[in-house]
């Protein structure tokens, strides 16, 4: 593979992460659902994680597991990609799947005593 | 133990267990109450030597206490005021509610205007300051909650002063690195200019907003005549006397050294003298007793105002020693209000009338005091306002004494509106059941009353203290000799001899009235006010023909076109534009969730735009 | 040394869930573990305080892994202050809510002292971690144990309130993920020592964009204008004490945290006339929009913003005064706010409005709860002789030492503002007469000790503050010094 | 000792002669007051036989203390004035105590009386007495301030506050403080209208409208105490005038006619003119005579 | 000294000359008589030559002028102006209808004879009776006076009851303070 295409390739993949989080940012600031800006929500962190991800990636990086002979082979280690990024997104989509829990919950909450998913009109303490 | 400390744990100690032991019983609440303010005074008097110092460090911050001749003269405002009106008190709380409520903070300001003269350094002045202000408030809105925004409105004009002041204080620090003020009017001379004009500025507005000069004294007349009266004497009398002894030393120990002082001594001599004038042109509208002796109050704080900033030695004599006098009379006749409140219930004048009978002894202890007011030789007002006004004509201040001229002579209509609304004309039914006030209330006001007397005669007495005061602030001892014999003079060796002016008015007027009584004794007889001849009508005896409404409306007329502006309005237009821009802000909070996260999203991207610009 | 920092996290953590278990064998243990907890941390922290300020920080390693690599646990004099006083505040709103409303029931008692349990856990370690990425851990624990405290009642105010909360809450950490990315992108390393000592080899743009990211989030929790939407809504709503937690406890950690942000690991120029901005304007609006409220939990939270505000401006001033003056400002926010909140909500215990006419002639039903009321609000405008005076003092020094006088005349103004509402509110308690419908109810006896707890200590540090300042001179001298932490982390082996 | 019985004979002889002189001024009024209305009028003693008639009355009411009070209270003023206002100069039978007080002195002790009688008019109970009360003490302070300022300018003038400073100053100078302070004399003139209350400044005292104001319960020894206590006082202030401004007197005669030669200032402007009300009289006051008394300040400052 | 006899008649000679030579006049000015009051007092007649002088209360009068007719709604005042005055103090009738009703014989409503209520000095008959007759009148007075005659006061202490009588038949509610000399 061509090493500019790959580094094209490696652009694209923050690119996308970008784009997934503007449209999240977009469903929660603009939308006017309850619901859809709950799913503007978990498409920022889903872009987000994305992009954590890519950031730890790199060209032809292994997947860093720690293995027989891994400390005689100082090389391999060189060679794996990053595991914190990695151990990280697992602990932010959790994090964000909780967040999404509460909130979820808290919709239906809301719902219920309004009647509506309509967030102007859930304007009850203001000023 | 020093004693200033046992002073104060005594005051504080004596607060708390004032204020709980209400719950035991009344009458040892009271003897608390007595105890607490009467022991530290005695103490005060009796066991703090002048120019003892004690230190301590508090906070990381080394305080010092002690007192000198200067803060000794006041503490005897304080602390004699203080007693007498807590003697008052007693008689003046029984039966009212809240006595505990009231007692506590009664002895809490006393403490802290002890305190504040105590101070020889500017944070345990400051919260001794602050301490004052909001024992004072709290016994301003002693009586519920109509009277709410006068409470509020003082306490905001008095934490814009204190808060001016603290602002005074750290930059202080900043030049200095040290509370003590010994150590701030040293580093004074030498101090950058806007520092040494801003400084000076920031204590005044504090200052004067405590000795209500204009045009920080709106808050006064509602404060003062809303208090509790036996509380107001003290509050009129002594604690008003704190923002002249702040201004006092602020003027003579650091405005004096530049050569801009004397801007800052002409403005506050304008401000003291319109003050006045302010100050008594409201005084003769006012139809409530304690309306009228609040706004005299405000005017008579102006001429100490006056002779303060003026500066002279004269000046500051009469100044100081209009200030003791006017502690005397104005604690007296606060003391008379309260006196005719607490027995008729009201102390409007268009509804009591013709109490002399009734209560002599509080008609005689009002009588002395007005005509010290009025400066009328021979009582001891007299003394500061001829010295005030020799000092502004000897100073070429000679437009300034017109104005004080003018309210002083205006300020016979409200003295004699006080009496006349009172004690004068006709004695009605409603109040034929009214007696004279409880001796514990009667005593403390003639006691005042007798000193005002002697003052009038010998005014050695507080001048001698006085010009220890000022030596101490670094002034000469031109007059001293003087008080002696007691004469008063001015610069240009024009002068009063007292004791044959008091010997003559004694003499003459002790022969007239025997010869009114003497002659004719047996065919002069008492009728009832009721008798008058007024075209052969006989008023009913449920008629009262008392000239009260509009008393003073003549003068009124006169006077009206300057009396239409009322800085309160400004004031209270500029509160209420306040609120309604703090109104129209809080509308950011527009209550939806999402605008709230469009806010986020705002700011960080203003933060990315202005990055360059921030960091 | 009788124990290691980490107990900070892990008892609480188990205790959290050990709850329902306990439950089940009886119920009131729900109520009494977290108490005991909370008793047990707090000596421990008093310990572990007592011997940090004679021997020097402990840095605890997790996990066999010392820093930079893994994660690490510092316990120094500020952390160490402020963790003492998270503990003892979580401790006093333990026992005021003990049972508080709902919290008689089992069930509600149970979510509420393991979200409860959860706040405290999460925002002790938000104080204590060396490591941005567990920092972010533990601001997510800690929220989302508040979304779910701010919820706690049913109502559907409640509801909003706390979805309010969650969306800025996700916002807060999208951003904050994303600034620790950036900063792991180009320094290789989460330990905020290590990234302290690198932070110069950083891409300087990123940097700032890191920083602004940073601010974002952690504001978020801090209250800072226009980050705040969140709080007047949830404090309000949220039961009492719980808008005592969150100004004791979840804002002096995110403050913590910025603070840390801004004084160790970044090296930028204007943080500190940042700082001093949006906490003049957080001030300012907060204040403000506090004189004009109607409801008493609104107010409240409206100046508890203010403080915030007040406390970011003094840590702008970026001398040692400004911090020792901004953590006398946090100790006092913290203690007088929850003393307010305490004696608040009994104040307008059965209303549902909250509204401050509601506390009209409350004196005469719950003297004491009104006395205190009274105190707090004397206290936290700064009046002397009570506690807020002495840190007003000191910011006003700190203020006149950095030569901000535009900022001290503008701070005491709205002093003033502040003043006033706090005065209309306590002139309401004691001067005017009881609606008809109000029904009062006395506090609680653990209630009535909590708040004669906190006015005492009021009474106490406004009379002899020697009692708190050696510490806080301490603490603020350790936050000045950089290198000295640095080296303290990264000699640990 | 002896000192003080001297003193206090010549006082009484002092008050003699105030009192006659005033008494005969005030007759002497009613009578040109009366020729200029075309009458005959009274004797110029019928002032005498009107205060003997009154000392005479068999008997009294008083409604208490402060109306044995307020006369009193006039009468030191009118006195005590008298003793502080030097009467001849270098005449050793009045000797006073004009070296113990100065101006400042005599304005205060000089509105004693005022309030003193107001206290007295007070307590009769009287509405006619208040209402003339205020009227009075209102017209009081529009005339002190022409007053005044004329006393401050002299003052800064010449650097003394005392009445016999003045007079030494015009004794060394020669030429009387009327022609050297015209703008002082001007006002203190003017300003005298407003003190002895004659018309137009009457309102005080208006008999038909509200029955002689403060005098109305007042008959026999009080009224009598009151009409003697008035003419001294007018004796005093014309005294006062002469000394300031006329550079004294030395022997009674020059007195009689400066102090007449003044008196009939006031009693003419009188006879032309109708009655003020009284902030019409206030304003009066504050314009030309307050004018009149800044220029004398400008002067003095200026000179 | 003073209460030697012959030295109290010095006195009292004195006393009447001073107050023969000023009479101050309470005029009670209700009958049509009151419009010759202005002539007597200004310029064309001036009474105050003779010491004669208008008096604006009780407290000061010496004379009350009752100018004309009484009717039983003034009477009530009369007396009581006439009992705030202060001895010594005399009544002068002015006009027919004082003395016997005048044209006003046969009227319901006023009082025909005036000295059964108060005790008039002198009477000056006429209706109306002019200034010189009112001036006559005055010097009559004066006589009186000088002479010592005029004791009407002194009749009014003295009989009192008959004089209440009277008053108390013409007036029904009767409060009013004691006439207690």
């Amino acid at each position: 593979m061509d090493s500019t295409l790959f580094s094209y390739l490696d652009y694209a993949v923050y690119g996308t992460a970008v784009i997934v989080m503007l449209i999240g940012f977009y469903g929660a600031m603009v939308k006017k659902s309850l619901l859809k800006i709950v799913i503007g929500l978990s498409v920022i962190d889903s872009g987000l994680n994305l992009l954590i991800v890519a950031i730890g990636y790199y060209k032809g990086g292994t997947a860093p597991i720690f293995s027989q002979g891994f400390l005689e082979n100082f090389k391999s280690v060189s060679k794996m990609t990053d595991p914190v990024p990695q151990a990280l997104v697992l602990t932010a989509i959790v994090i964000g799947f909780g967040v999404t829990a509460v909130a979820l919950a808290l919709v239906i909450r809301l719902y219920r005593h309004h009647g509506t998913l309509n967030i102007d009109e859930i304007k009850n303490l203001k000023w | 133990m020093n004693t200033i400390y046992i002073i104060f744990l005594i005051f504080l100690g004596g607060a708390v267990f004032t204020y709980f032991a209400g719950k035991i019983h009344k009458v040892l609440q009271d003897i608390l109450f007595l105890v607490s303010i009467l022991v530290p005074a005695y103490l005060f008097f009796a066991n703090v030597e002048i120019g003892q110092n004690v230190n301590l460090t508090l906070g990381g911050i080394s305080l010092s206490w002690g007192i000198n001749y200067f803060s000794w003269l006041f503490s005897l405002i304080v602390l004699g005021l203080g007693s007498l009106a807590a003697i008052y008190a007693v008689g003046f709380m029984k039966g009212e509610k809240r006595r505990g409520y009231f007692y506590f903070n009664f002895i809490l300001s006393i403490m802290a205007m002890t305190g504040i003269l105590l101070s020889r350094d500017l944070v345990s002045f400051f919260v001794f300051w602050e301490i004052m202000t909001w024992s004072s408030y709290l016994i301003t809105i002693y009586n519920g909650n109509k009277v709410q925004s006068i409470g509020i409105k003082y306490f905001v004009f008095s934490a814009i002063g204190a808060y001016a002041m603290l602002m005074a204080i750290v930059m202080v620090h900043h030049i200095t690195g040290s509370f003590l003020i010994g150590d701030m009017i040293h580093a004074y001379p030498a101090m950058a200019l806007s520092m040494q004009i801003w400084i000076p500025i920031m204590f005044l507005m504090a200052f004067g907003v405590k000795a209500a000069m204009m045009p920080l004294h709106v808050w006064a007349p509602g404060a003062y005549s809303n208090a509790p009266m036996a509380y107001t004497s003290v509050f009129s009398g002594a604690l008003s006397k704190m923002g002249i002894y702040g201004m006092t030393l602020v003027l003579v120990t650091m405005v004096n050294h530049i050569p801009q002082g004397v801007w800052f001594r002409e403005v506050l001599a304008w401000l003291g003298g319109i003050t006045a004038v302010i100050g008594t042109l409201w005084a003769i509208q006012q139809d409530d007793a304690k309306k009228l002796l609040a706004y005299s109050s405000v005017a008579q704080l102006g001429y100490i105002i006056t002779g303060i900033a003026i500066g002279t030695e004269l000046a500051m004599l009469a100044g100081l020693f209009l200030a003791v006098m006017h502690a005397l009379f104005k604690g007296t006749l606060f003391m008379v209000v309260g006196a005719i409140e607490k027995q008729t219930g009201t102390s409007n004048f268009t509804e009591v009338t013709g109490l002399i009978r009734k209560m002599p002894w509080t008609f005689l202890s009002a009588l002395l005091a007005i005509i010290a007011l009025a400066g009328i030789p021979p009582l001891g007002g007299f003394v500061g306002k001829w010295m005030l006004y020799e000092s502004l004509i000897t100073s070429n201040h000679y437009l300034l004494v017109i104005v004080i001229f003018f309210a002083s002579t205006a300020a016979f209509l409200y003295c004699y509106k006080f009496l006349f609304g009172f004690f004068m004309g006709q004695e009605e039914k409603e109040w034929a059941h009214v007696k004279e006030a409880p001796a514990v209330m009667v005593l403390p006001m003639l006691i005042m009353a007798l000193f005002m007397l002697v003052l009038g005669t010998f005014p050695g007495i507080i001048l001698n203290p006085i010009n220890h005061g000022l030596q101490a602030l670094g002034y000469a001892d031109s007059y001293k000799h003087l008080w002696d014999t007691s004469i008063i003079l001015n610069s240009w060796g024009n002068k009063v001899v007292l004791q044959p002016i008091l010997y003559s008015i004694a003499g003459i007027f002790l022969f007239f009235i025997a010869f009114l009584t003497w002659k004719g004794y047996k065919n002069t007889r008492f009728i009832s006010t009721k008798d008058i001849s007024s075209s052969g009508e006989v008023p009913k005896e449920d008629e009262n023909l008392t000239f009260s409404v509009g008393f003073m409306q003549p003068f009124y007329r006169a006077v009206e076109p300057a009396m239409r502006r009322q800085i309160d309005k400004y004031y209270n237009a500029f509160a209420d534009g306040l609120e309604a821009t703090f109104e129209f802000l809080r509308r950011i909070y527009t209550g939806n969730g999402q605008t709230y996260a469009i806010y986020v999203i705002v700011f960080v991207v203003v933060m990315l735009l202005f990055k360059d610009f921030l960091f | 040394m009788v124990g290691t920092p980490v107990l900070f996290i892990a008892i609480p953590l188990m205790a959290a869930f050990l709850i329902p278990l306990l439950g089940m064998i009886w119920k009131e243990l729900v109520r009494i573990v977290p108490g005991l907890v909370l008793t047990y941390l707090l000596i421990l922290s008093i310990n572990l305080l007592d011997h940090v300020l004679a021997h020097g920080p402990i840095v605890e390693v997790i996990a066999g892994w010392g820093p930079p690599i893994g994660i690490n646990l510092v316990f120094s004099a500020l952390s160490g202050f402020l963790v003492v006083l998270m503990e003892f505040l979580g401790l006093l709103v333990w026992a005021y809510s003990y049972r508080f409303k709902r919290n008689v029931d089992y069930e509600p008692a149970l979510k509420y002292f393991l979200m409860l349990m959860m706040l405290i856990t999460g925002s002790v370690g938000i104080v204590l971690t060396g490591d941005i990425f567990n920092m972010f851990v533990f601001i997510e624990i800690t929220s989302i144990s508040a979304y779910g405290l701010t919820a706690f009642y049913k109502g559907r105010n409640s509801a909003e309130a706390s979805f309010k909360y969650v969306m800025m809450g996700s916002v807060a950490s999208t951003f904050l993920l994303l600034a620790i990315m950036i900063i792991y992108a180009q320094l290789g390393t989460l330990n905020m020592a290590d990234i302290a000592n690198k932070i110069h080899l950083m891409n300087p743009t990123l940097k700032i964009v890191s920083y602004i990211f940073f601010v974002t989030a952690l504001g978020i929790e801090a209250e800072i204008f226009p980050l705040n939407g969140w709080a007047p809504d949830a404090y309000a709503e949220a039961p009492g004490p719980v808008g005592a937690a969150f100004a004791g406890i979840v804002v002096k950690a995110a403050v913590y945290a910025i603070i840390r942000y801004t004084y160790t690991i970044f090296d930028l120029s204007g943080t500190f006339n940042f700082l001093i901005i949006i906490g003049m304007i957080t001030l300012i609006i907060a204040e403000t929009a506090a004189i004009r409220q109607e409801k008493l939990k609104r107010m409240l939270a409206y100046s508890s913003i203010g403080q915030m505000g007040l406390v970011m401006v003094a840590f702008g001033f970026g001398t040692e005064e400004g911090v020792f003056a901004a953590l006398f400002l946090m100790l006092n926010h913290a203690i007088i706010k929850s003393l307010l909140f305490f004696s608040g909500s009994y104040l307008t215990y059965n209303s549902t409005d909250k509204k401050i006419s509601e506390v009209n002639g409350m004196s005469k039903f719950l003297p004491i709860t009104s006395l205190l009321f009274a105190l707090g609000a004397f206290a936290i405008v700064g009046l002397p002789p009570f506690a807020g005076f002495w840190s007003k003092l000191a910011v006003m020094t700190a203020a006149a030492d950095s030569n901000m006088i535009l900022i001290m005349a503008l701070v005491l103004i709205v002093s003033v503002v502040e003043l006033v509402y706090y005065l209309r509110v306590v002139n309401r308690v004691y001067f005017y007469k009881k609606e008809a419908d109000v029904k009062p109810k006395r506090p609680t006896v653990n209630a009535l000790i909590v708040m004669i707890t906190l006015g005492a200590i009021i009474l106490l540090v406004g009379f002899y503050p020697d009692a708190v300042t050696g510490l806080l001179h301490k603490a603020s001298a350790g936050l000045m010094d950089k290198t000295q932490y640095i080296h303290n982390v990264l000699s640990v082996r | 000792m002896e000192e003080v019985l001297y003193n206090v004979l010549g006082a009484i002889a002092t008050f003699l002669v105030a009192f006659v002189v005033g008494m005969t001024y005030g007759g002497l009024n009613r009578k040109i007051t009366a020729r200029v209305q075309n009458r005959k009028g009274p004797p110029f003693y019928q002032n005498f036989i009107d205060t003997l008639k009154l000392a005479s009355k068999k008997s009294a009411i008083h409604h208490g203390v402060m109306q044995h009070f307020g006369p009193a209270f006039l009468m030191v003023t009118s006195v005590m004035s008298l003793l502080i206002v030097p009467v001849l100069t270098h005449n050793q039978w009045f000797p006073n105590l004009n070296f113990h007080g100065d101006l400042i002195f005599l304005l205060y002790i000089m509105v004693f009386g005022p309030l003193g009688m107001a206290l007295g008019a007070g307590q009769t109970g009287n509405p006619n007495s208040a209402i003339g009360i205020t009227r009075g003490l209102s017209q009081m302070v529009g005339y002190e301030i022409p007053w005044v300022l004329a006393l401050v300018a002299l003052m800064i003038q010449y650097h003394t506050t005392s009445i016999v400073g003045l007079m030494a100053v015009q004794a060394q100078s020669g030429t009387w403080l009327m022609f050297s302070s015209p703008f002082a004399f001007i006002a203190a003139v003017m300003a005298m209208l407003g003190m002895f209350s004659y018309s137009p400044f009457d309102v005080v005292i208006a008999p038909a409208e509200i029955a002689s104001g403060p005098a109305s319960e007042n008959g026999g020894k009080y009224l009598f105490t009151m009409m003697s206590s008035g003419s001294v006082f007018a004796f005093v202030k014309l005294t006062l005038y002469v000394d300031l401004f006329m550079g004294g007197a030395d022997n009674i005669v020059i007195l009689l006619v400066k102090t007449f030669a003044l008196y009939m200032i006031p009693v003419l402007y009188s006879l032309t003119t109708v009655r003020y009300r009284t902030e019409q009289s206030i304003r009066w006051f504050w314009g030309w005579p307050s004018f009149f008394g800044l220029l004398a300040i400008l002067q003095a400052v200026i000179f | 000294m003073i209460n030697d006899k012959n030295s109290q008649k010095i006195v009292d000679i004195i006393q009447n000359w001073a107050r023969k030579h000023s009479i101050w006049v309470l005029g009670y000015g209700t009958g049509c008589g009151a419009i010759e009051i202005p002539p007597t007092m200004t310029s064309r007649y001036d009474a105050e030559r003779l010491g004669v002088r208008g008096a604006a209360t009780p407290r000061q009068a010496d004379v009350l002028l009752i100018t004309g007719y009484l009717t039983t709604k003034t009477l009530k005042r009369v007396i009581r102006v006439y009992e705030q005055m202060q001895d010594p103090k005399y009544v002068i009738g002015f006009g027919s209808c004082t003395i016997n009703g005048g044209m006003y014989y046969d009227s319901y409503n006023t009082i025909k004879v005036l000295d059964k209520y108060l005790p008039v000095d002198v009477y000056i008959n006429g209706c109306m009776p002019r200034p010189e007759a009112v001036l006559s009148g005055f010097g009559q007075l004066q006589k009186r006076i000088a002479e010592g005659r005029a004791d009407g006061a002194k009749q009014y202490k003295e009989n009192l009851e008959w004089y209440r009588a009277n008053q108390k038949k013409i007036i029904p509610n009767w409060v009013m303070p004691e006439y207690n000399w």
